[in-house]
């Protein structure tokens, strides 16, 4: 087993002073002899992986706990490389960073931003973590990500879906290789369009927080753009479980789609009670009722069980796809765990190696010299077909994926089918776009 | 008039969950004068207990099927149940479909064995402590409970379906002229809530059992004087409470997927509950589920959320409140039950 | 005219007629004794006075001022304080601290955000306490927690928390209920003591005809809501209509 | 000294030499070495630490005193922030002003919640407060958003339009919160040998504020209101007829606790100026109080002692993770340390629910008086041993 040393100031200070018994101080304020927050000056870097590991997404976070353990096996030249050896830029080398052995912490968000950022707080004061990454929540990733601009670190978004990450709350030290509300609602447009005509309406039931509501104002433009006529748009409480007296109302509204924009917990209830209420045997208008979830993952669709079958959504990515990346890392992940990886497990996956990558390339652990790597940054090989890290607003731009519950799944995760990769031109929009308006990136921060 | 009596509908079906939580909180502090902060966890337990047998009765072997491929690439193993196997097919799927009633049977026992074992273990010394013990010692309970649930069940939701005879939707307005079609599996709950309160309150009616526990609800020492030993009909109390939660929880999987935390996500309501129903009251406790059910349906129509916007966010706590001032001791409490 | 003047004072609970007309006048620096049989009425009347309930009809004057609408402490503030029938004293606290409380509502008033400086400075309010303490021959108590006093000292500390806040009229309810014969005589010995020294009127209601011929100077009997009669005590002894109605063969 | 009797000033003077010298004795391992895990010298938590000791030092004044139990004082915490981090974005990053305002629209939040629910005690008035702090939450999280930026939390941003200060800072960053100049982040390190020692400048203004709201809190536990406010727990009835309101005297400790509430929430934006929804959520209220019950309520040290021992929990058993483990039990044979690994691990990292669940159920099975029993049990028993023919010196402790 590793005998590791997860501490800073460990691999700071014990070489030069250990043992001489000086108290020695330094001041860590702005005029500090240090370039940057937690600069690495040892023979080790520390990344601070923050995920939920308590409440509702705590599955969610074990996932993107595995991937992360099996990237950092990768980085330090263990195991089988995985997409190391399929990912476009040939920087890595096996050997950490930089020739630094690579370390990790791990934390709790809890999925609470109060939480999430005191754990970030302790990774970057107590355990020195140059890099924190991770989350399952666009709230716990808007928190962190700022806390990380303060601080000086870079921020490696995990799933997070929200247009605010990368629009009005978007922050220099922080990048999101993430899709968004708008590109599924983007991507799943014109599927929905050939499925079910550009003679629709639409009723909309919304998680009532920032997430819910920047996916509902998505999708809504979105197929409203098809010619598609939205009836209602109703928000429902984040805290709801039972959903019924929400879904009774849509039975007579005229409706004839139903958009779940809710994730988690709130989508598996949302869904099983749809379906409970008889919505996918109706036919209003003379067309099939029919449910559209915009964001899907496959955890959740486990959750929510055979009621899944058939509804269309969108998804970051999943194992089936055939690529020689995505084959890459299904395989190293699957025999190691012995099971297929998720849709996180795949995000944090590649933001660890885009990170990796990005201080190789720029030859420093120093945030802005990171940040100037990965802004513009064009790769492939990471599963997602060619992307583009966007300078302007630190979003990963890249092929899309619409999906369909699975009729007959032959096993527990073999619940969703890729029905279409949506290319990265049509989901990509102009930096400026009114849905993401209101923020400015700012300059980056080092810290220290 | 289809939506507000579809709301009707919502309002006791969700109704009846709070009812039914609150009815046993009611009895246990009815009874025991302990506030059980487990309650919730209790519920959930229930709820495990379906997903438990669901588990079991798909309890499988493998058979290597060359044809087909895994997601590494080997050769899939096809999963075949033994439950299946055993009893063909069809009767083997059947019992596997009705997986959630046949956890009634099973449940029953359970949650009553271990209804005793916490009064037992761990209630019974905090008869005499005060509420805010009774409240950290349950509240430490039920985080017990949900992390043990949680290491061997995971975080995530797990489906657990309704029978497929149970899980259409039935038109219940056909009966008069209307046409408001409602889940078969939602109003099965309905009923089964309403015939296990009715049960609950018969046997505390009229069995002498029952009159003992209702005496001793209304006043302990006397009670005890007469030489009856009112302990352990109160034991047996916290078996039937734990059992009518477990119960709630069993019926409660089809209508949402069961996850570990919903104990605590029913817990604050059942409180909320219990308190405007009166405490100490059972038939407050559940007239207050019902209320609380159906204002909450109604507060989430379109029509009176575009008038008070958020309002089906916080009705409950705006309806509790107003009547905790309106009615010092809730719709039906008595004098003098935790005021101090 | 008398320090409490009551008044055609009656109160119905439902179809209750708990109080019918009761009219009563306690003279200042008097013991008047309130006896009656069980359900006579005798503590809904003495709840009218201290603020609990408030009649349907009539008047209660004390001093010249309504009491009636008062909250219970306004009214306690106005000169009144009562003895309850099981002692009320705050179990939590010790002796000397259930003593400074009363002392402080006499200084400071119903209410008073006194939050800085602490109890050992007030020097003057400890002194009356302690004084207080050594007149209820309670002093070695001082430290104890007064839940752990015996009842009959737990009635002693309840008399002296009322008398240390100088009220002008005392009002016991049964303060004897449930005692020893001892604790009985002991309790009279100490109102006695006080009648004498103190300027104090004391309204009593009592179950115990030996309390209430040991200590009153003017006796009312209540029965079933109304006042039977009102006289001396050696004159409530010969009253045949008073043997009658509630002393029957006792007497 | 201090208007404090001995055992007072004693106690006082020894939670400031705790709270100043926390530095050290929070991180008695050397930085390198195993246990340095168990270190919890680092600025976020011990800012922590006495955050919510200040928060809890406060709902004792309620709880502790007047025994009616709030369970929506997160509320107050959460207005308290939100009002902070406004004054941020509006009027100045100094510190002092948002405190104020903090302490300022609580005391008047608390005023509001707390006539209203006063009205009622025992459980009502329990279930009145929860259903207040939830109200507040739940719309906190989606119909105020504009006010509190909902899920996300309140946050500082670019383009605030602060009125005494800049907007954005020369290298194009936001502003950082400070005490007239001192930044509330600069933090001093100390190398001793093996260990560091961090001294950070927001964690001394927390202290300091916390010294000083506990004498406060002593002083009112010794004052002639403080004995009235136990009179109201012991005994309400035998207080209305001693001519005492006892409505202001509950109302005030409401405020006053409800002020200390906001006063922590205060802090907690200036250390860090993010307000989020979840901090006013039951759960958070449900915190306070068992930290209260778990140090032991009605005593001045037990909150401050319960908030450290369940912050302890969340931010250090967290983040114990396997590896750690496996290097902890590294000396082991392969086989037996694989098996120690495995008992153990579920209960740390994910898992640090179910210590701190097992943790309360035994500190409340065995310490019926909280953290400070124990404290006191191994004190007695100290004391036993050292003299062991004075038996008779068992002198009985009210309270503290």
């Amino acid at each position: 087993m590793s005998k590791s040393d997860f501490s800073r100031r460990g691999v700071l200070k014990t070489g030069a002073l250990a043992g001489t018994g000086l108290a020695l101080p330094t001041i860590f304020t702005a005029s500090s002899a240090a370039a940057f927050t937690n600069d690495p000056t040892g023979s080790s870097v520390t990344l601070g992986f923050n995920v939920p590991q308590t409440g509702p997404y705590a599955d969610e976070g074990a996932d993107e706990l595995r991937a992360y353990r099996l990237a950092v096996e990768h980085l330090n030249g263990a195991g089988d490389g995985g997409m190391m050896n399929t990912f476009s830029s040939k920087e890595l080398q096996g050997n950490g960073i930089l020739g630094k052995e690579v370390k990790f912490v791990t934390g709790d968000t809890q999925t609470k931003s109060d939480a999430a950022r005191a754990s970030a707080k302790s990774m970057i004061e107590k355990d020195g973590a140059v890099m924190i990454t991770g989350g399952s929540s666009s709230g716990v990733a808007i928190a962190v990500q700022g806390l990380c601009q303060e601080a000086g670190v870079i921020f490696m978004a995990g799933l997070t879906h929200s247009n605010d990450t990368t629009g009005k709350d978007k922050k220099a030290n922080g990048f999101r290789h993430f899709f968004n509300g708008y590109m599924s609602a983007a991507a799943l447009a014109p599927v929905l369009k050939n499925l079910y005509g550009t003679d629709r309406n639409a009723y909309h039931l919304t998680a009532d927080y920032t997430w819910g509501w920047t996916q509902e104002e998505s999708i809504a433009a979105a197929t409203e753009a098809l010619g598609w006529n939205t009836v209602e748009k109703v928000r429902t409480p984040l805290a709801a479980t039972d959903f019924s007296s929400y879904i009774a109302p849509v039975l007579n509204s005229g409706a004839d789609v139903l958009v779940l924009n809710h994730y988690g917990g709130n989508m598996v209830n949302s869904l099983t009670n749809a379906v409970q209420f008889g919505l996918r045997e109706k036919v209003v208008n003379g067309k099939n009722f029919e449910i559209v979830v915009p964001l899907y993952s496959r955890l959740m669709a486990k959750g929510a069980g055979a009621n899944v079958k058939g509804i269309h959504g969108s998804t970051n990515w999943h194992w089936s796809l055939q690529d020689e990346g995505s084959q890459a890392f299904v395989r190293s992940f699957g025999t190691k765990y012995g099971f297929p990886p998720s849709q996180a497990a795949h995000t944090v996956y590649c933001q660890t190696m885009l990170y990796a990558d990005a201080v190789s390339r720029a030859g420093s652990f120093n945030p802005c010299a990171v940040a100037e790597a990965l802004e513009g940054f064009e790769f492939d090989g990471l599963g997602n077909g060619k992307t583009l890290y966007r300078a302007e607003d630190h979003q990963c731009f890249k092929d899309v994926l619409v999906v369909r519950g699975k009729e007959n799944p032959t096993s527990d995760f073999d619940l969703l089918e890729v029905v279409e990769v949506t290319p990265a031109a049509q989901v990509t929009y102009p930096a400026d776009h009114p849905m993401f308006a209101g923020g400015a990136l700012g300059s980056c921060n080092p810290g220290a | 008039m289809d939506a507000i009596l579809l709301q009707i509908l919502n309002g006791l079906d969700k109704g009846s969950a709070y009812a039914l939580i609150a009815l046993g909180l009611t009895l246990i502090f009815g009874t025991l004068g302990v506030v059980n902060f487990a309650h919730g966890a209790l519920f959930m337990i229930g709820a495990f207990c379906a997903v438990t047998v669901q588990r079991i009765l798909n309890l499988s072997y493998e058979v290597v099927d060359e044809t087909q491929k895994d997601f590494l690439g080997n050769a899939l193993k096809v999963k075949t149940s033994y439950v299946e196997s055993w009893f063909g097919p069809e009767m083997g799927g059947a019992i596997i479909d009705w997986a959630v009633p046949i956890a009634i049977i099973f449940a029953i026992p359970i949650m009553i064995f271990i209804g005793f074992v916490m009064e037992r273990g761990l209630i019974k010394h905090f008869y005499k402590r005060e509420h805010a013990d009774q409240i950290l010692v349950t509240f430490g309970l039920a985080i017990v409970l949900q992390e043990v649930i949680k290491y061997f069940y995971g975080a995530n939701p797990i489906q657990t379906a309704s029978p497929e005879a149970l899980s259409g939707v039935a038109n219940v307005g056909a009966l008069f002229g209307m046409d408001i079609v409602y889940p078969v599996w939602r109003i099965v709950y309905f009923f089964f809530s309403v015939v296990i309160i009715g049960g609950i309150f018969s046997f505390l009616q009229f069995t002498t059992f029952g009159m003992v526990v209702r005496a001793g609800m209304a006043d302990r020492e006397t009670v005890g004087l007469l030489g009856i030993n009112i302990d352990r009909r109160f034991t047996i109390m916290f078996g039937i409470a734990a059992a009518v939660a477990g119960l709630a929880g069993v019926m409660y999987t089809p209508i949402n997927s069961p996850n570990y935390h919903m104990g605590m996500d029913f817990l604050v309501l059942s409180f909320v509950v219990v308190v405007v129903g009166g405490m100490g009251s059972l038939p407050g406790a559940v007239l207050a589920g019902f209320m609380l059910g159906i204002l909450e349906a109604f507060a989430s129509m379109n029509e009176i959320k575009s008038i008070l916007p958020g309002i089906d966010q916080i009705i409950i706590y705006v309806v509790a409140i107003i009547i905790l001032l309106t009615r010092p001791r809730g719709l039906m409490g008595r004098k003098g039950v935790m005021e101090e | 005219m008398g320090i409490l003047e009551v008044k055609n004072v009656g109160k119905r609970f439902g179809g209750l007629q708990a109080l019918g007309d009761v009219n009563l006048s306690v003279k200042e620096n008097t013991v008047h004794a309130i006896i009656g049989p069980n359900g006579a009425g005798k503590s809904t009347l003495l709840n009218c006075l201290v603020g609990k309930l408030i009649p349907d009809t009539g008047s209660v004057m004390f001093d010249g001022q309504s009491v009636l609408g008062r909250k219970p402490y306004e009214i306690n503030q106005m000169g009144i304080s009562r003895v309850f029938q099981t002692p009320e004293i705050f179990g939590d606290l010790t002796v000397l601290e259930n003593m400074l409380i009363p002392c402080f509502a006499k200084r400071d008033g119903a209410f008073s955000l006194n939050a800085i400086t602490s109890v050992p400075s007030e020097t003057d309010v400890l002194e009356k306490a302690e004084k207080m303490l050594v007149e209820m021959n309670m002093a070695d108590k001082r430290h104890m927690h007064s839940a752990s006093l015996s009842r009959g000292d737990k009635r002693r500390l309840e008399i002296g928390m009322c008398l240390s806040q100088e009220p002008r009229l005392l009002l016991l309810d049964e303060p004897t209920a449930g005692m020893a014969r001892a604790d009985t005589n002991n309790t009279i010995d100490l109102l006695k003591e006080i009648k004498e020294q103190r300027d104090i009127t004391i309204a009593i209601i009592e179950h115990d005809m030996h309390v209430v011929f040991s200590l009153a100077d003017r006796i009312t009997v209540l029965a079933q809501g109304t006042p039977l009669v009102e006289d001396d005590p050696q004159n409530i002894r010969g009253n045949p209509k008073v043997r009658e109605a509630y002393l029957g063969e006792s007497a | 000294m201090f208007g404090l009797d001995k055992k007072d000033t004693r106690m006082l003077l020894v939670v400031a030499v705790l709270t100043l010298c926390a530095p050290f004795i929070l991180n008695p391992f050397p930085t390198d070495s195993a246990m340095a895990q168990f270190n919890a010298g680092y600025p976020d938590l011990m800012q922590r630490f006495v955050i919510f000791g200040i928060f809890a030092i406060g709902f004792n004044i309620l709880f502790g005193l007047t025994g009616y139990l709030s369970f929506g004082h997160a509320a107050f915490l959460g207005v308290g922030s939100y009002s902070a981090v406004w004054m941020f974005k509006l009027l100045s990053m100094n510190v002092v002003p948002a405190i104020l305002l903090a302490v300022v629209i609580s005391g008047l939040f608390a005023l509001l919640i707390g006539f209203v629910s006063l009205r009622r005690s025992g459980i009502y008035f329990s279930i009145l407060t929860l259903a207040f702090a939830q109200m507040s939450f739940n719309l906190a999280y989606s119909v105020l958003t504009p006010i509190t930026n909902g899920e996300t939390g309140l946050q500082l941003t670019l383009d605030d339009p602060r009125v005494l200060g800049v907007s954005a800072t020369a290298d194009g960053s936001i502003p950082v919160t400070s005490l007239f100049g001192l930044e509330m982040r600069s933090t001093f390190e100390m190398v001793v040998g093996p260990w560091a020692f961090q001294f950070n400048a927001g964690y001394y203004l927390c202290a300091l504020v916390l010294l000083a709201v506990f004498y406060l809190s002593i002083r009112i536990f010794r004052s002639p209101f403080g004995m009235m406010l136990r009179a109201v727990k012991s005994n309400q009835q035998r207080m209305n007829y001693t001519g005492l309101n006892t409505k202001p005297y509950t109302l005030a400790a409401f405020v006053i606790s409800g002020m200390y509430a906001g006063l922590a929430g205060g802090l907690m934006a200036s250390m860090d100026p993010l307000a989020g929804a979840e901090r006013m959520q039951w759960t958070a209220s449900g915190e306070v109080v068992l930290m209260t019950i778990l140090g032991g309520a009605g005593t001045l040290i037990g909150p401050v002692l319960g908030a450290g021992f369940i912050k302890y929990f969340e931010n250090i058993f967290s983040k114990i993770n396997d590896t750690v483990l496996h290097n902890w039990f590294a000396f082991m044979p392969d086989g037996l340390e694989d098996f120690v690994v495995f008992i153990v691990h579920p209960f740390i990292g994910k898992g640090w629910h179910l210590t701190l669940g097992i943790m309360f159920m035994l500190v409340v099975v065995f310490l019926p008086g909280g953290l400070v029993e124990g404290g006191q049990r191994i004190a007695k028993w100290v004391k036993g041993r050292k003299n062991k023919d004075d038996s008779t010196s068992a002198t009985k402790n009210p309270a503290e």
